[in-house]
């Protein structure tokens, strides 16, 4: 190569300029959040302590210690001072109970491995179980129905994807419906003045008390299965693009809409080379939010579908038997799951802005 | 050869408490008597009666003092059978809270199940004389209890509503021991209401051939019932096979199943007995200034159905 | 032939603080070919002019006609070209696609567009740059294609509303000599409108100066420059004195209102 | 028939669009519209009751039960809903004050926050509901929870939007950061500060009336709503729905006029001009 | 006094694309009191210098001082008052509580804060406009505030980059003569970015010719012209003399680039 000595003035600056930049900008985030996350584990940790107090006295109790309170005193007792009373039966019993009131974000964590991998405590009458297995502290059974990972019933997986059916095709709905409100609502004034204020309506109405009526009316005029979760989730998708696209579609300057009309170009046409690639931006903004919220509708949905299979099947399921690890690990599951589809969203726009120029 | 459809709505998520019309459908009772049975699971949003008079199910499964009431509301259910012949309901509070009888019920908190199914409750409460609004004096403070057994166990409420099989099962799965708890059994209290019936809508039984389905329907769950009771590991097994959650363990359904033997009756074909009957419209009605029904229903129940079942 | 004629044009809008008059008893009249520059401090109704030849706003008094229709059947007919202070590309066509899209709106065969664009970028120097994104040029490369645009499709008329009001001045000086340039090869009819003084006189064959409250036209100046114009004919007495009429005109203008 | 009512609703739709008075006018035509069209379909095809009441029947049972309906709507949303929007919407600001000044922190806690953001509410309501109990504390902890980081996210993006040359302007006259904030950052944060808002007001009801379906007291929208579901009486829930519309609409408009009254000066609020 | 010196200023931005060397080997001294324009192409780094005398960027190398002081120094004593090409003011305040604004972050006491503003406000002749919101005034009128805001505290130094910039010719003839007599009057230092020749031929004591890549100093002109200038000094062989040594800076400038 060449023979420039490496200490030469200016040697290696652009390598080293670049590789710094990189590092800088993967530094950018990747460091503040990961000292986010440590914190939030720290306080959460600590905050097990007091939480579960309570139980870890009853516990001890139940095991054979002696407290000078009595269990119907500890009642009216505060999470801090029955630590002050026995911190260390508080400590030792914070983290391993079976139904804890903050589970310990190792148990979440190992409830979140083991239901995606499909392991389960007990899941199964003793002779169909295979094998057992050491895992986070905690014995898990291998079922033999559990054995498929992803196709198993305890597959976060599983009713992740299952929820993603109606999420998507709520989601295509909604902004569909939203687009077309929203393109509405930019060309006539009557649909601006008398749409507008009733969507916001619609998004003050509690939808799980209207959900019930949509699924039993949609079941008597015949539809079922897919299409009723849909809608729920469409309502909740369909307000932000209506919103975000009705200020993108109104984003092109009057200047611009005045160029449109010295070359006698139609109202469609103004929409199809004007406001439209013009909205982009605000489209894809909406859509994230959007896509979020057809996730939770879709959630929600499953309530009065009576779903057996779902995320929020799992997450009522978890509640019905006061398992909270088993809730916050299908909530976690949740925001997980809207957290990809944002980032697929968010590369879509990266793909489509870039290609259109948007992105500099 | 083909069969008839048939749809039936739970009252509650997939478990050993419907394990008769599982074991029916699992083991093939409900084809034997040509029948394409779909089984809806319920749940906290799902009230049958509406998804009875929305078309969605054929028939359904409900506590009767929920089915007076939706009956009075204008939707015409029917009881056409009757497998529970007693009540499983009772009241579960911390033995440590004092509480010995319903005399000792004023000022304490009560978590109670709503949705239809508070009936049985406020008209036990109007018996003892105990008001039940809210701040009223020498009356309880009702909560409307979740779906699960947290409000005893974080004694946020110092009784909560629990079934022999299930809920109470729970408070004892999570390491409570039996003496540390008062429980009240509505069956022992003089106000049990009859519970799981199974409800169709008036017009279909005007209808002979709905009703021979009927018929066969009963007949096929009552077999199911027979079964289960008689093979409670076997039914546990089945509804962990259908349970889609995953949520569901073995050790609680066989628990479950266990319990809910001792409330079912095999023995009259599920033909709903009079006397229970007029034993709970009485306890409706006699819910002093609040009655839950206002006037003794007509036509609520029919032997036509079990009568029909019986001649097959 | 006239191309323009404005008789005793009246523009009142009607706004919350009171009607503003824009326009009042606008006389005029453009030959077909002319460069006809206005001037005038702001809020004279310079743009207003223009808008109202485009069909843009419609005079509430008086009698415009453009190549003998109505401005509104001239619009229909595709008579103008309109360029304006901000270059007003999309970001999201590349500089190619921005100069076709009137003619695909006007729906132009696709070959005839290709072949549009590829003959009005080289009037303005810019082939070679049609698959690039207008970002990516310069302001003074933006508002030329900008011009490119309101050429490539055969309107008589140039409607140009400050096109390098926002360009340095040596840009600008770049700018003006191909303007003039494209002007003599296309003999399009040009309105031009600046805040320029010596812009104008060097690019016009008339200037119509024009004062405030209510917009009106205070002057109007056959310029008798030759039609030929190398930069440095603004160093010439002829220039000077034209440049000396307009700025009399503006100074009177200011005191009248 | 449906049809043509329709049509003929919506022609004097337009023709009012077009009036003065049409801004407040359109939308309650339009609203009428919908509501004549309801009671129409309901009694035409004979709907069941227990499955869509008409719109007769939800006026009879909203005047037949004002106390109760005033009562639910005390509890719901003057404790559930105002409350927890309120401490939610002020320890948004606060946190977003505190992350501001920091770079890092922006960094670390928008993406943490946008994920926790996504946490369902059928998920975290039973949760808060086991913490904190079964009165309107809990609902206000879930309402919290809800319009927290909205806020958060909008008044961080409001913070940092200023004209780098506003900045440089302060640091020219040597203001010091509390001033920055004052003088700079907050005024010119305030639109989006609103928006914020204006998207909690909608969660806020909603997050109090859903958390009752997970336990509460005797009283309440939610609890309400769900019981009278139970019981089949469904103009009565009809009614509850239409209070939490009212009241719903009721508050976003009451902060989108503050929004008007503090933030005239921005473009979006006065037409667009710059 | 030496109220600025450079000496040897150097200033390199880093970019993902490589580093920009906007300033190299700037030697400059500006005495108290006087008028300095900067003229130069697009990028020559106008803005970046007047950006480091205010302490708003850091000379990578070289030696700047301010009043004998630091510039970051001068600037925590309230040196400099600043005018950006835009008006940049606050739409939330009305023009008085724009111009009061500084004065409020410097402590001054209230009465004072309002004398001192309607002074400005009189001084750029916007007496009567107080209580108008920035957009409800012209283009024109804001700049004007613009520039009260930087008068209202005793700045010794006033930076202006391109403040008239956006503005017609004849609102910006008759703030250059405004602008002239409150020098003339308050003795301020002026340091003045342009793009137009005439302008600066017609308000500086020094003309400093920049050109870019990497930027630096062309030329240093001392104008002949005397303190007091009318308008039509424009029109005399002195000030076209100076404009045409200017245009000559520029344009070898230019071609050495
Ligand atoms: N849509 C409108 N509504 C109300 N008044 C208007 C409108 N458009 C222009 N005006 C007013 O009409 C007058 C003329 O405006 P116009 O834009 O034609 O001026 P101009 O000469 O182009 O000024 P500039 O040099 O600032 O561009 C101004 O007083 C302006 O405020
Ligand atoms: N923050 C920055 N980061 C990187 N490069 C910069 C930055 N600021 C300015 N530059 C570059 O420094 C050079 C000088 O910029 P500067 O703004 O001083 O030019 P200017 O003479 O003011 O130009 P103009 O007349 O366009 O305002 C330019 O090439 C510019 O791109
Ligand atoms: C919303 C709702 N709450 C409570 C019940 C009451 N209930 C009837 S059967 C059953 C299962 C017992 O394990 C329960 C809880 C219900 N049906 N729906
Ligand atoms: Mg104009
Ligand atoms: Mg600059």
């Amino acid at each position: 190569m060449t023979d420039h000595p490496i200490s030469a003035p200016g040697a290696g600056i652009g390598r080293s300029l670049r590789v710094g930049l990189l590092v800088r900008r993967m530094m950018g985030t990747a460091g503040p959040v990961l000292a986010v996350v440590a914190g939030l584990l720290a306080i959460w940790y600590l905050a097990a302590i007091p939480m579960n107090a309570a139980q870890s006295v009853t516990d001890a109790e139940r095991a054979g210690a002696a407290f000078d309170v009595s269990a119907a005193e500890r009642r009216d007792m505060g999470g801090l001072s029955l630590v002050a009373l026995a911190p260390g039966t508080a400590l030792a019993g914070a983290y391993g109970q079976e139904r804890p009131r903050l589970p310990a974000p190792h148990q979440v964590a190992g409830e979140m491995w083991a239901s995606t991998f499909a392991l389960g405590a007990d899941c199964g009458p003793a002779e169909r179980e295979r094998d057992r297995l050491e895992l986070f502290g905690r014995t898990w059974a291998v079922h033999e129905d559990c054995l498929a990972p992803v196709t198993s019933r305890r597959s976060l997986i599983l009713h992740a994807g299952l929820t993603l059916a109606p999420t998507l095709l709520g989601f295509a709905i909604g902004s569909l419906l939203g687009v077309a409100l929203a393109v509405g609502i930019v060309h006539s004034r009557v649909m601006d003045l008398s749409v507008m204020p009733w969507a916001i309506a619609s998004q003050t109405i509690p939808i799980l008390a209207i959900a019930p009526m949509i699924i039993v009316v949609m079941n008597s005029v015949g539809i079922q299965g897919l299409l009723p979760k849909a809608i729920i989730s469409a309502y909740l998708s369909f307000f932000p693009v209506v919103v975000g696209m009705a200020k993108g579609l109104r984003a092109p300057s009057a200047a611009d809409l005045d160029l449109m009309r010295t070359w006698g170009a139609s109202g469609a046409r103004i929409l199809w080379h004007l406001r439209l690639p013009a909205s982009a931006p605000y489209l894809f903004a909406s859509l994230k939010i959007g896509v979020a919220a057809a996730l939770v509708g879709a959630i929600v949905a499953e309530l009065p579908t009576g779903a057996v299979r779902g995320l929020g099947a799992r997450l009522l399921a978890g509640s019905y038997y006061g398992q909270t690890i088993q809730i916050w690990s299908a909530l976690f599951a949740a925001a997980i799951a809207a957290a990809l589809l944002v980032a697929a969203i968010g590369g879509i726009e990266r793909g489509v802005l870039g290609r259109m120029g948007l992105r500099r | 050869q083909d069969l008839d459809e048939l749809t039936l709505q739970l009252q509650w998520v997939t478990q050993a408490q419907f394990a008769g019309y599982y074991a029916a459908l699992a083991n093939g009772y409900y084809e034997d008597e040509g029948l394409d049975v779909t089984i809806l699971p319920g749940g906290p949003d799902i009230a049958p009666p509406q998804v009875l008079a929305g078309g969605g199910a054929d028939v359904m499964l409900n506590w009767m003092p929920s089915a007076l009431a939706a009956r009075e509301r204008g939707v015409p259910v029917v009881n056409i059978a009757q497998p529970f012949t007693s009540s499983g309901l009772m009241l579960t509070c911390w033995a440590d809270t004092g509480i010995e009888g319903p005399q000792d019920f004023a000022g304490r908190t009560i978590g109670v199940w709503f949705f239809g199914n508070e009936y049985p409750f406020l008209s036990w409460m109007s018996q003892e004389g105990i008001p039940t609004e809210e701040g009223a004096e020498g009356g309880v403070t009702v909560l409307k209890q979740g779906f699960n057994v947290d409000p005893l166990l974080q004694r946020q409420a110092d009784c909560i509503s629990t079934m022999t099989y299930n809920e109470y099962n729970q408070v004892l799965a999570s390491g409570v021991a039996e003496d540390e708890l008062t429980t009240f059994l509505y069956e022992d209290q003089g106000v049990a209401t009859l519970e799981d019936g199974i409800y169709t809508l008036e017009e279909n039984l005007e209808d002979p051939e709905m009703v021979d389905k009927l018929a066969r329907f009963v007949r096929a769950s009552m077999r199911g019932w027979e079964w289960a009771v008689e093979n409670p590991e076997e039914a546990a097994e089945i509804i962990i096979d259908y349970d889609e959650t995953g949520a569901q363990t073995y050790d609680h359904q066989l628990a479950m199943m266990e319990e809910i033997a001792k409330l079912v009756d095999t023995s009259q074909g599920g033909a709903l007995d009079e006397a229970a009957y007029q034993r709970t419209v009485d306890t409706l009605l006699a819910g002093g200034s609040d009655p839950v029904i206002t006037a003794a229903p007509e036509g609520a129940w029919t032997a036509q159905v079990t009568d029909a079942a019986g001649e097959m | 032939m006239t191309t323009i004629s404005a008789t005793s044009l009246d523009l009142t809008f009607q706004t919350a603080d009171g009607p503003v008059h824009a326009l009042r008893g606008i006389d005029l009249t453009v030959e077909a070919g002319e460069f006809v520059s206005f001037i005038g401090p702001s809020g004279c109704g310079k743009t207003t002019f223009l808008r109202c030849v485009a069909a843009l706003e419609t005079p509430t008094a008086g009698e415009l006609q453009v190549q003998g229709m109505t401005p509104d059947e001239a619009r229909r007919a595709r008579a103008y070209g309109y360029v304006f202070q901000a270059a007003g590309l999309y970001p999201w066509r590349t500089i190619g696609r921005n100069v076709t899209l009137p003619l695909e709106i006007m729906g132009y065969p696709k070959a005839e567009r290709r072949e549009r664009m590829e003959r009005v970028l080289d009037l303005v120097e810019l082939s070679g740059f049609a698959n690039k994104y207008p970002w990516q040029l310069s302001g003074g490369m933006q508002q030329r294609a900008s011009i490119a645009r309101a050429l490539s499709f055969d309107a008589g008329i140039l409607l140009m509303d400050e096109p390098f009001g926002a360009l340095d001045e040596i840009v600008r000086d770049r700018l003006n000599e191909e303007l003039l340039a494209l002007w003599a090869r296309t003999g399009k009819t040009c309105l031009f409108v600046t805040h320029s003084i010596p812009e104008a006189v060097y690019l016009s064959t008339k200037i119509v100066v024009m004062s405030p409250r209510p917009g009106r036209i205070a002057d109007v100046i056959d310029s008798p420059l030759p039609r030929e114009r190398p930069l440095d004919i603004r160093d010439t007495p002829e220039f000077l004195a034209v440049a000396h009429r307009v700025r009399e005109g503006l100074r009177e203008g200011m005191e009248a209102a | 028939m449906i049809l043509g009512v329709w049509a003929a609703l919506w022609g004097a739709n337009v023709w009012v669009a077009g009036r003065s008075f049409g801004r407040w006018l359109a939308p309650v035509l339009f609203g009428a519209a919908l509501l004549i069209l309801w009671e129409m379909t309901v009694r035409l095809f004979g709907v069941p009751q227990v499955i869509l009441p008409a719109p007769t029947a939800i006026g009879a049972a909203i005047s037949a039960n004002v106390p109760t309906l005033w009562a639910d709507f005390v509890q719901t949303f003057v404790k559930g809903a105002l409350s927890g929007w309120a401490i939610g919407c002020a320890a948004a600001l606060l946190t977003a004050l505190v992350i501001d000044r920091s770079g890092f922190l922006r960094r670390g806690v928008l993406p943490v926050g946008n994920f926790l953001a996504a946490l369902p509410i059928v998920g975290t309501a039973p949760i808060f509901v086991m913490w904190l109990g079964f009165g309107w504390e809990s609902k206000a902890a879930v309402v919290v929870a809800m319009v927290f980081f909205p806020v958060l996210v909008n008044t961080v993006a409001g913070l940092a939007d200023t004209q780098p040359m506003q900045r440089d302007l302060m640091a020219t006259y040597g203001a010091s950061p509390g001033q920055r904030l004052r003088y700079l950052a907050a005024p010119s944060a305030l639109p989006f500060v609103f928006n914020g808002l204006k998207i909690a007001t909608t969660l806020a009801l909603i997050g109090a009336i859903v958390a009752e379906f997970f336990g509460s007291p005797t009283v309440g929208m939610g609890f309400r709503i769900s019981t009278e579901v139970g019981r089949l009486n469904l103009p009565m829930v009809w009614a509850e729905i239409a209070v939490a519309a009212l009241a719903g609409s009721a508050f976003y408009g009451i902060v989108a006029l503050i929004e008007k009254r503090l933030c005239f000066w921005h473009p979006s609020q006065r037409g667009g001009r710059p």
